[in-house]
């Protein structure tokens, strides 16, 4: 059961993002993995609204805390598959400090930034990816601070798995989702999608957007050079999308609990050693 | 006359002076005493001045007291700061120990071993008894502080015969601890923090433990990050518990409210300390009662229960974790640093009270509504993961499926659902020992103190043969019983360590007044001597 | 008859319902009506249906009605969902507005153009008057808009001749509107903020006047960094403030008890909306009363004002600024969406009541001491970049100068410095018009509401000739006031927009027995009406 | 006035760090800058210690906050000369996000990280710069995470002035901070200093640490390099102090409040046009 009724704006790159990300888990359960082993966790923003839109287990958690919950949800069974749909305000502001941990210690999950450089939700005012001069209603004279690249943020931080996406190549995008969530570790893939009540950059994106070849995708050099080709904020560049970077590391949840699945472990402790330690 | 002694042992950070009482305290122990120990240190890591007063008595007790019966100094500063309040019968325990160290060979961190041996000498302590302890505690350099002990054992001379008493030898255990493993025995899956005194210690027994105990044990980027971590794993189906003090707390607050809206089940242990802000965080206070009772935004009732003691910790803590589940609440178990990080006698039989309880599970009819509007406002839970559920949790006001609504039918439904569930709450508390009497039962003067103050507080009311009450359940508060405790009752004197006597307020709210206030914040526990002072003059 | 109108206009997001609802409401403004809007909008930003409510009074009035006088529809659905609500004498204002529209070769967007030009005509309201306001609301396509009403305006018929009002024109303002103007009034010099409905219009709002108001405004990563940042700027000398709603005021929490321990002068606003979490994003609710009256770890007394219109916004936004510089401490500006959203005659006349008010500065007499032990607990400020002056402002527990402590004494002597401090911040507050009475001031049976309920609960109290009290400031609670209030008064019945009747609670804590309970939360204000029926019935 | 007591252990790498601050602030004076200009902002740590010890203005603020204090303190007065002492706790863990956006934002002051590589006062637990199996009271069994390159971060992150400086060379040390602190923007030096208490890293650095010629600041390209040539958490490479990148922007307070000083600002202002707009 679904909430029937979608309240994205005509022509939202909410709707591309939901179909490629309905089109990969579709595609991931014909392949053999049990739908209900899907997670989503949601911020809140207008991607968000995602979670409604998805028959899929989900949590609709804080604004800035869905990659925290995410890595609970995994770390608690790390049989799971976990997706996060996160906005950029969410993912590059509110909680950017889970964002850029998370990358770090590499735990094995997925996530969707919706990057529609502003908030949206609430009416449209500038994030750290929205550009330099960006006319929102907190920055009516044009904002006076830059964006920065979060592609090599997530680099620096060590991510295991970049890739960027954009929410009218759906089926690009649906590629790089299965990928994303098929990675074993820590899989970031940020979504520009084009606002269209706040910041229509859809005319920009379909001229600039182009497929970038898949390779040298271990080099961390060779991720920099295509990071780097379009920085957020200008509008000079052809922009590429694809999977940057992909390296392969031991995962967190791995390193942490070995094979204990948290939710399933028995119950029962003798705690007679333990009180026998302290007499 | 009955046993009960006081030792104080003191040095600067660094020459290991809690160590060596715990060693003490070990050793009484042995002998069949009951043991309260107060660890006194400053937030610094080398230098300056800590100590620990260990208490053994042959009763059980629960706080230390004013007079020191044995000094012992590994440094001029303790003898300064601690000589007056010696007894007019204490005695310095004055020993040649660095000598006595350098001579067989020890490091000069081995003095504390030499101190120990010495006065365990000095006190009939026989050598079999402290060796065991001694290999117990030194895992490192075992020969070597064996030898130092030797050394100052043989050069000391007896002075008493301590009696040994006939009672079993319990284990020694902090309130940490013992919450810690009262968590465990109710089936905790994961425990996530970071560090904060004096929760720190939480995480360090548990991650010390994790393969003896099972559980996933995770130091994560900050309270936040954790805080959302742990409703996640609980989203999961993982009993998950987090700890901290109120700063840390302070950064929960979004999560709880979270937790409340979309009935995960959480458990929060608030250990506090004297705020505001930083404030003093070594020391220990009662002053986020207020705060931790109206935690988050939104209308939301959530348990609160504040344990006394180290076997009210273990309890205390698995039944709270049992109460978040049955109940999806979020849930605070609310100490301070006098539970945290004091060491108690630990009384064995209060395992048997602890259990996994199972919480409401699915009976896998029909489809799975994750809200379902039950009669009794709790809604049946499943876990991701299994085929044929697909469970929705959600921070939004929702239907019963999960999906957001804004409808103000609908909205006022899921309230009415949460709030049913309230009731349940309170019912469940008065099920519950949520309101402790000691003392004189028939007493017309009560003391009326909650978490840590309960030790001092009972047994400066045994002294004076007054009554006196200790609420452990603090939300929903347990009206019923609480009236009933106070029966009798005509004059109730306030004992708490804060400075607006927070729990008095609170008991207003519910129409019981207290005459009298005896509130103490200077960073320290209160003494039973200061209470009894109090009540003469209150 | 007292002319009362009530209008309701509606379409889907982004269809201008709520825009074309302020014109309408600066018609009848500029005919000398008094104005209150209710803006109605879902957590969307194009589609679903918004609606705002507009009542034009001869008196002044802070509330709307359930009756609808007329009905504007911008789509089908605005129809269908107020029919019912519609008076028995009530019309539905229904033009050929795309005709008009198309033919005058306007956009689809000047269809609310165009059905305002024709309801002026409708209720006799001139042409100039019309054009006036037009054209100051339409600075884009201007020409276009106007061209589109003057063909609606021809279109349409005349029915009604609507009084023109011997009464001073008043500007229309947002709750939010006020109080930022009254923070500038007081000397504002900067605004921090975190996009967050409903308080995201203060931000707007003094944004959009940086230059006019010559003050700061600056839009951070996260609540939790300008909060702090706020805290830092005051102890530069900036009168700083913050806005947010319960989510974010959560995340604040922590720095509200740094502001406390580090005696640091801070106002947040905190706008309430349905919780917990998420909640019901863009309606109101007055559920975090409790958590804002104790939100900070430690002992701490704040401030708590909650103003229950846009004069009172106005007033109380200049007073607390004033008084969290007077008393050097954290400060609550208690509001909610309904105050915050909705549109007020604002009766200009409070402008003289607030003004900039100097606090303790130091008189630069021996060495500056920041926390100096005076006898009111108020220690004299100085700021950084004046020689001769050294200011340490800390978050641990501090001597005089601002240096850390730990000991015992030295602990307390601060505690005690801050307790004498919160005698004052009470005194001051039994100085101020802390608690208002309306309506019939002898009757036996009154009606205690804040905030936002204080309009419907007045009109509700006028009508049916009882008393009304509403309690503005809530912490330091002025109990005398308060007393003196419920002087006479035998029944007292409780009105709030939350579940757990947070303020009954509050007043139970000062031994004030509600005897009723009237409490609605289903995101919604009270209307007058509710209020008639509830008192009816209880 | 200042505490007469320092309570840090013997050794500690915070006197180093400490006395480089008091010369190059000494130094400033000496050019004619007024001491009382200055305001120090720490976090929560063993190094926040440093307020104390510090005759200047000072704010001792919360765990993983100063630098958000910092920002406030520079706003409300640009002409203060702010300097941020943070522990790696502070400022890459708990309060990630402020360092990234003050960064981002290229505020105009100076940011020193005491990174032991540990939280220290809470008797050492790993930090996000503490390197793979680091055994700690929380780790018993060693981290399973890998450090991050805080500088690497910086420079993703747009910081226009990144440095690396130890704490037992307070002489390079201290030139290091009079250099931060002139320059124009967001200055951000990561300083290592060994924990004798909990990550006794003395005798490594004092092998590996070497001054790096400091030329080419202002490529981002050579910047890397230089930050690349040691990893946090490996022991096998040299470590490069002194500066690494040093860029020109427009500083944010300039371009948020051109010459307001919101501190000294006149408080009067006419409300008359504002009300009269809303008739
Ligand atoms: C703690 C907190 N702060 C602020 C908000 C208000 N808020 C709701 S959505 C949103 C912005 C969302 O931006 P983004 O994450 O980019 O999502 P988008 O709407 O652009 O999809 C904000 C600030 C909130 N809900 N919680
Ligand atoms: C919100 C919050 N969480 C946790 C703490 C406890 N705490 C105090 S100091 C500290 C670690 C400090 O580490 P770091 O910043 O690296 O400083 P160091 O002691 O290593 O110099 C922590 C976690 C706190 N004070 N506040
Ligand atoms: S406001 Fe922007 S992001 Fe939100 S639904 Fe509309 S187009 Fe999509
Ligand atoms: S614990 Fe480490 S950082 Fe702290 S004072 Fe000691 S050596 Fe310095
Ligand atoms: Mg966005
Ligand atoms: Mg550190």
């Amino acid at each position: 059961m679904v909430n029937p009724k979608i309240t994205w704006c005509p022509g939202c790159g909410n709707f591309g993002i939901l179909t490629a990300l309905k089109q990969a888990v579709a595609f991931l359960v014909k392949k053999g993995v049990l739908k209900e082993e899907f997670v989503v966790v949601a911020g809140i923003g207008c991607h968000a609204k995602i979670v409604d839109y998805l028959n899929l287990n989900s949590f609709y958690s804080l604004h800035g805390r869905p990659i925290a919950t995410a890595e609970g949800v995994k770390l608690a069974n790390p049989n799971l598959k976990v997706i996060v749909c996160a906005g950029d305000g969410d993912a590059y502001n509110e909680g950017i400090s889970h964002l850029i941990h998370a990358a770090k210690r590499n735990i094995d999950i997925t996530v969707l930034v919706h990057n529609n450089r502003s908030f949206a939700l609430t009416t449209g005012q500038f994030t750290a990816t929205s550009p330099f001069g960006f006319k929102g209603k907190s920055s009516p004279e044009g904002s006076v601070e830059e964006a920065f690249n979060p592609l090599k943020l997530m680099l620096a931080a060590k991510a295991t798995f970049i890739a960027r996406g954009y929410s009218a190549k759906p089926n690009h995008l649906r590629n790089l989702i299965i990928k994303g969530i098929q990675h074993q570790g820590f899989s970031f893939i940020d979504v520009l999608e084009p606002c269209l009540a706040f910041f229509n950059t859809l005319q920009t994106y379909n001229e600039k957007v182009y497929q970038v070849e898949e390779r040298d995708l271990t080099s961390e050099k060779e991720a920099l050079r295509k990071i780097e080709e379009w920085e957020y904020g200008k509008n000079d560049a052809k922009i590429p999308i694809g999977v940057f970077y992909k390296i392969q590391k031991p995962v967190y949840e791995k390193q942490l609990l070995g094979n204990l699945i948290p939710a399933k472990r028995k119950k029962e402790v003798d705690l007679k050693k333990a009180l026998e330690e302290l007499k | 006359m009955i046993q009960d002694y006081s030792i104080l042992i003191g040095g600067a950070a660094g020459q290991g002076s809690r160590k060596a009482g715990l060693i003490i305290a070990k050793l009484f122990s042995n002998f069949g005493y009951r043991i309260f120990i107060y660890d006194d240190y400053q937030s610094l890591i080398r230098g300056g001045h800590n100590f620990s007063h260990i208490r053994a008595s042959a009763k059980k007790i629960l706080s230390h007291r004013r007079k020191i019966d044995f000094l012992l100094a590994l440094d001029k500063n303790t003898l300064e700061k601690h000589r007056n309040d010696l007894d007019k019968k204490g005695i310095v325990v004055d020993l040649p120990i660095k000598t006595i160290t350098k001579k067989a060979g020890g490091m000069p961190i081995m003095e504390n071993t030499a101190l120990i041996a010495g006065f365990a000498k000095m006190m009939g302590i026989d050598w079999e008894t402290l060796e065991k302890v001694l290999k117990k505690e030194f895992k490192k350099l075992q020969s070597l502080n064996l030898k130092v002990a030797k050394a100052a054992f043989e050069k000391t001379s007896n002075l008493f015969k301590l009696k040994k008493l006939n009672q079993k030898v319990l284990p020694l255990v902090t309130g940490n601890q013992a919450l810690a493993l009262g968590a465990v025995k109710a089936g905790l899956d994961f425990y996530f923090a970071y560090p904060m005194t004096p929760a720190t210690g939480i995480l360090h027994y548990l991650a010390a433990h994790q393969e003896d105990f099972n559980l996933g044990v995770a130091q994560l980027e900050n309270e936040i990050g954790l805080v959302n971590a742990a409703i996640g794993a609980a989203y999961s189906g993982a009993r998950a518990m987090v700890g901290t003090s109120g700063g840390g707390f302070a950064l929960m607050v979004e999560a709880l409210s979270l937790a409340a809206q979309s009935e995960t089940p959480l458990v929060v242990v608030e250990s506090q300390r004297p705020g505001p802000a930083t404030g003093v965080p070594t020391y220990t206070a009662q002053g986020d009662l207020l705060f931790a009772l109206t935690a988050g935004h939104g209308d939301i009732v959530r348990f609160v229960i504040a344990p006394g003691d180290a076997e009210e910790a273990f309890f205390w803590s698995g039944k709270i974790l049992n109460l978040a589940w049955q109940y999806q609440t979020p849930s605070i178990l609310l100490i301070d640093k006098e539970i945290s990080e004091s060491t108690f006698s630990f009384n064995e039989t209060v395992l048997a009270e602890v259990q996994y309880e199972k919480p409401l599970i699915w009976d896998k009819n029909g489809q799975y509504q994750r809200y379902q509007d039950t009669k009794n406002g709790i809604s049946p839970l499943a876990f991701p993961g299994q085929k044929g559920i697909i469970t929705k949790a959600t921070g939004y006001e929702h239907d019963e499926f999960g999906l957001t609504v804004e409808e103000e039918k609908k909205v006022k439904k899921m309230q009415d659902k949460r709030l049913r569930k309230f009731k349940e709450m309170e019912k469940a508390v008065e099920e519950l020992p949520a309101v402790k009497v000691y003392g004189n039962k028939n007493a017309k003067k009560a003391i009326v103190a909650w978490g840590s103050t309960k030790g001092p507080a009972k047994e400066a009311a045994e002294k004076l043969g007054i009554k006196m009450i200790q609420p452990v359940i603090l939300q929903p508060f347990p009206e019923k019983q609480f009236k009933k405790a106070l029966k009798g009752v005509e004059k109730l004197v306030l004992v708490e360590t804060n400075a607006l006597g927070q729990l008095g307020k609170i008991l207003a709210g519910f129409g019981f007044q207290v005459n009298t206030k005896i509130l103490k914040y200077n960073g320290r526990p209160f003494l039973p001597e200061e209470i009894e002072e109090g009540l003469k003059h209150g």
